[in-house]
């Protein structure tokens, strides 16, 4: 390997989690004419959130293709083509409009290989942002990831860094099976350092210690795990406490060992979500955790999540809501008997 | 295309004191709605926020053309409706400003304005997601012998959703006394109609239906109250869904975030506030028809009052109490059926939302 | 009040679950005016299960009103009449296909009480059985029943047995808010004493204890339940152990608290459900034991589920992939360290 | 209703050879299934099973319109599907039982039938779910610049689905090479159409896409054959989508639990078997055209021994292995992905589910 060679391979850029999912696209696309976009307002308007910047002027109308709203349609469009073996990045625009498509990804994407006896498969990838937070109401606020990761024959990722962000999306394009790839709101403007190699995957179904700690595991994912490194922060300034954020990453496969193991060397775990808890992905977290740590526990597992409402406009409800640092610590303080 | 019907064809001119009462109510909602924007960029108003800005003339023209016992329900671009109804500008500034004072008690936002009081139920924002529940309450008034009619509100764009089939095919199976108005302003988000309908003359898709649909220049007022009028009528008396599409053009971005120029040329929307502005062309129809233009300065001031007063109305009235945030999520009532869901409730839960007083 | 009114109102009768159904529609339809159903099939057809057979010839169409195969679009029709006061009940064939209606009943239903500051309500009952073993395959032999559970503003409800069925239609019919009735496949033909008395309600939000027992906790719902109670006869004749059955009944509200005595006392728990255990009802339940019961837990808590796999068709490895007794009798055992 | 087109108006006869293997096929299926329900009244076959009695002809003529290289996608009412298309008779019955060399491993059943190697995509059981998954093979095939096109069966239920409405102006914008065959058997389980579609002649909703429609006899096979072949050559060479509405009448209940009289009168059952027969009239035709009625009796003597033989090659066939059960859930590799969820997994799926193998 060249010396240039290797330095492209390692070279980094500071980008946003936005531009860090458009390089991902742009290098996929570029690799496989296979792979090509479709969704609501991806190509001519750029993506409502952007992440599709410049890519309808770069491939071409075919390969980024914008849909009228029927988000059932072009999703089993997505669908059929994946079944020929093309590989479509289905964008939804926000997760509260894919339950339009809940019966496509449900009943068919996910039974596809199995119904049919493995004689074909569904390589098909969904994007698409969660989360509240600005003021986007009842009907736009909303988490639904552990359904999906609820449900077998799907894949379901959540990055919540720039650099796993075009890490995971890689590796769901190149995935043999559909996967649900959850961005969200709140991180997109976000920068990290990212690998530039193209290819640079993040594995599917791996966790991350995103800060090592020995008081407490907070176990997180997408935003929540913002959050959770701040928090962390926080109880290092201020209480000398040290927390260990576990970041999922990818919700199924769910990589419970490395949870686990965090939790057995704290002995106490705090879960967050951005969505409800009641029936939501902490009580999978935690139902796991004191399965898995039963003798490590020094304390029942704790969950943090949004407030169980539909989310209201006026910002001071919103604010009170979410998963906010000052709950996430206040959970950390109670587990630890502090409070 | 068929020739549109325009005002000149249909009924004698209303007389000059509604025309303008109309005018007021034209202005109210621009200015209303540039102060909205105004206030939007000074963060007093969060979240998204859809102008109507072009579209005041469909607006107003079918809202009155809805008898007062009638129902109205609408997609997310609702500002417009909320005050062409009468829904004191106060009330929705209120509302956007999400204070306790809002019409939806600061728990809506833009999208979602209501005013049961004035048969106006929402204010919807999942696009197309309003038309199954319109033809719903249709069948409630049937269902409670009422003689009412649904008035239902959409994009163009929602025109392509399955949701659209369903609603429609149910209207006219169960004969509901229902109009489905499109306002169709050529773009959904960045997508121009023909890029996204297949059936670009929306009104023809009625016919998969056996329902009457119609076009009308949604920019004429008159022409647009005349021919919802007729269709309402018609829906209660002979219990006939039926289609109206208005053809208008949204002067400004899809929302206050939106630029609105990526999508569409420059000139193409110069050319629309130029020639087809449905104030101007109003205000020209009642200069025409004997209206002194001090009238017409006077409904302005009154409009930019009404404004005014909304704004320092709201900004006066207090947010909601973080107390209620778990308030109206159920029925009165209910909080003994979640009693028992306390103990053992993830942290935060226990705290923000029981002790919040859910259900009461 | 007269002794025939008292006999009256303490009369029972043999019934089917189906039937339990049936006579609970019937009674709110005589008494209130506003109940009306709609659906596929539910007139002519007197449904797809013939929950509603003979309605159509009682109370006419106007009332008993077949639908399209529109699921979004009836179930919409049904929010908007409720709106108005009226009380439609709305049978979705299997809760399968209530995954086209979840924009309607997740985006809608849910949301209007609040995200109108509670100056509307949305008084809807959907009914909807759940369930798999019978071969019906990967699309149509499914639980999805957590996930409404997860959503704020519904409540769901999930009867194992005929007087149960009976009581919690009555009191979801009655019930100002949407409520979500989980009816089961298996269970249609059960028998069991049903009250008579049209005043009967089962109050939403309680749990009972379907069987006393003191050796460990099965926690289930549906037809779980119906297992649960089969396998506790089994473990009392064959192993002389005492198993309590509680059967959940409503899951949103969850009755936490019976389930935290029960488990309090027999210091054990497993949990069961027909649906996949990941990201399932048994993760809510199993997390919120943990956590209510910390102390008091001699085991970690054991969940019981569907294999994690869209359900095959042979009904051989339909049999391998359902909850059976065999499976949960093996978890008791487990967790009694038996096994 | 304009008039049908018939076979008589159209193409020259094909020759004997071939109208006697389209016989045979006829008869194949009809054998097949009454077989299936003889089965499945021995508790051999589970689940939902759909009959097709009466839809043969427009069964075997859509298919023999296909090309070699054309996709075909169904829904669960899809055993003639599989038998017209060449599926052999024993892989469609040993699915049926459940056994591992089902056309589909035993996994599918008869709603959910495959076979990859003649383009057979399946079988799929949510009504609609199919159409837009249809579209998007179609999108496939373009994008992988292939010529080929796709021919999608539906039921006239399924035309009330906001699938439908979605699907449709997808294939339509996109010049997608795709037919639509609306196989209308008068009735979605006990619903008659005119009770279900506002439009009861189905293919006229072909205009709110702006697409082309037309409806057929479908009891006649070579008229069915003669339009679909039309369709589908205007589809590959034009890029143009389009519906083909085919009028038949199922025989049968819904499913073989439905006894199939309690939504209609045995008379009109009776009629319909009387007179409208697709096998007797294709019978009649052929004798018309020459054949001989010993070629048709051999022809129904080999269909039976299709059948049986169908039969005893199911029954040898072993069942899955349990050790299965996990397999072609996810594609192989991702066992890697599973690794570590297995540690705390739930009782009964660390056993049942990765023990089992998952991804192998
Ligand atoms: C089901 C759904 N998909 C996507 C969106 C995001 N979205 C909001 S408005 C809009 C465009 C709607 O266009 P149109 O119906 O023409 O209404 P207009 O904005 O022009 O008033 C889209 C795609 C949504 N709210 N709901
Ligand atoms: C979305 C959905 N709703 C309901 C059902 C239950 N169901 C199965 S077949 C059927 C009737 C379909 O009628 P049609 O489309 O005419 O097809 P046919 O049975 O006549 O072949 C129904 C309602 C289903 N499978 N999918
Ligand atoms: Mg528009
Ligand atoms: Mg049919």
């Amino acid at each position: 390997m060249s010396a240039a060679q290797l330095d492209r391979e390692q070279a980094e850029a500071n980008l946003t989690y936005r531009e860090a999912l458009r390089l991902a696209l742009r290098e996929e696309m570029a690799r496989d004419q296979r792979v090509f976009l479709l969704g609501e307002e991806v190509g001519l308007f750029e993506g409502a959130y952007k992440v599709s910047a410049g890519l309808l002027a770069e491939f071409g109308p075919d390969r980024v293709r914008d849909t009228p709203i029927s988000e059932a349609g072009f999703t089993g469009a997505g669908i059929g083509a994946a079944m020929l073996g093309q590989r479509p990045v289905v964008e939804i625009m926000t997760i509260n409009f894919l339950l339009i498509a809940m019966d496509q990804v449900i009943n068919h994407a996910a039974k596809i290989r199995a119904m049919f006896g493995g004689q074909v498969g569904c390589p098909l990838v969904i994007r698409t942002p969660n989360g509240a937070g600005n003021q986007l109401t009842a009907q736009h606020s909303q988490c639904f990831e552990g359904w999906f990761a609820g449900t077998p024959g799907l894949k379901v990722v959540a990055p919540a860094s720039p650099a796993d962000a075009k890490g995971l999306l890689k590796a769901a394009i190149r995935d043999e099976d559909p996967v649900l790839v959850v961005e969200n709101l709140s991180i997109y403007k976000e920068r990290g350092e990212v690998p530039l190699d193209p290819d640079f995957l993040v594995p599917i179904g791996r966790a991350a210690v995103a800060r090592e700690g020995s008081d407490v595991s907070i176990v997180a994912h997408s935003f929540a795990t913002v959050r959770a490194l701040a928090v962390a922060d926080r109880l290092a300034d201020r209480r000398d406490i040290s927390a260990e954020v576990v970041d999922l990453r990818s919700l199924r496969p769910l990589d419970v060992q490395t949870v686990a193991d965090s939790v057995s060397k704290t002995n106490r775990a705090v879960c967050v979500e951005e969505g409800w808890p009641s029936y939501g992905v902490t009580a999978e977290i935690a139902a796991r955790i004191q399965h898995a740590c039963f003798d490590d526990l020094d304390a029942p597992v704790e969950r943090v999540g949004i407030a169980e409402v539909p989310l209201p406009y006026a910002k001071n409800l919103e604010l009170a809501a979410v998963p906010s640092e000052d709950r996430i610590e206040a959970a950390v303080l109670h587990t630890l008997g502090l409070s | 295309m068929p020739p549109l019907r325009n005002s000149s064809q249909i009924a004698p001119p209303s007389d000059a004191l509604q025309l303008l009462a109309q005018y007021q109510r034209l202005v109210l909602i621009r200015e209303f709605e540039q102060e909205a924007e105004r206030q939007y960029k000074a963060a007093r108003i969060g979240g998204y926020c859809h102008l109507s800005s072009g579209q005041e003339a469909c607006t107003v023209g079918a809202v009155d053309a809805m008898a007062a016992c009638d129902l109205l329900v609408t997609g997310y671009r609702c500002h417009g409706f909320a005050l062409a109804k009468g829904t004191p500008a106060a009330l929705v500034m209120a509302e956007l400003f999400g204070r306790r004072d809002g019409c939806a008690r600061g728990r809506g936002g833009s999208m979602h304005l209501l005013d049961v009081e004035r048969g106006f139920l929402g204010g919807w924002g999942i696009v197309g997601g309003q038309l199954p529940i319109a033809a719903g309450l249709a069948l409630g008034l049937v269902r409670q012998g009422s003689s009412s009619a649904v008035l239902c509100e959409l994009g163009d764009g929602a025109v392509n959703t399955g949701a659209w089939h369903e609603a429609l095919n149910l209207a006219a199976l169960w004969h509901l006394p229902i109009v489905y108005l499109i306002i169709n302003n050529e773009y959904g988000m960045g997508t121009k109609v023909e890029r996204a309908s297949s059936q670009p003359e929306l009104y023809r898709r009625a016919a998969a239906f056996g329902m009457h649909g119609e076009r009308v220049d949604g920019n004429d007022l008159l022409a647009v109250q005349s021919a919802c009028e007729r269709l309402l009528t018609r829906a209660r008396e002979e219990r006939s869904p039926a289609v109206l599409e208005a053809l208008t053009y949204r002067f400004r971005g899809h929302s206050v975030a939106d630029p609105g120029i990526s999508y569409r040329s420059e000139e193409e929307i110069e050319e629309h506030l130029r020639r087809h502005d449905p104030i101007l062309a109003f205000e020209q129809d009642l200069l025409s028809k004997g209206v002194e233009p001090q009238q017409l300065q006077a409904a302005r001031e009154s409009a930019a009052r009404s404004v005014a007063e909304a704004v320092s109305f709201a900004e006066r009235s207090p947010a909601p109490e973080l107390s209620s945030l778990a308030e109206g999520v159920y029925a009165s009532g209910s909080d003994v059926q979640f009693a028992r869901m306390r103990l053992g409730s993830p942290f935060g839960e226990q705290e923000l939302v029981f002790d919040a007083g859910l259900g009461r």
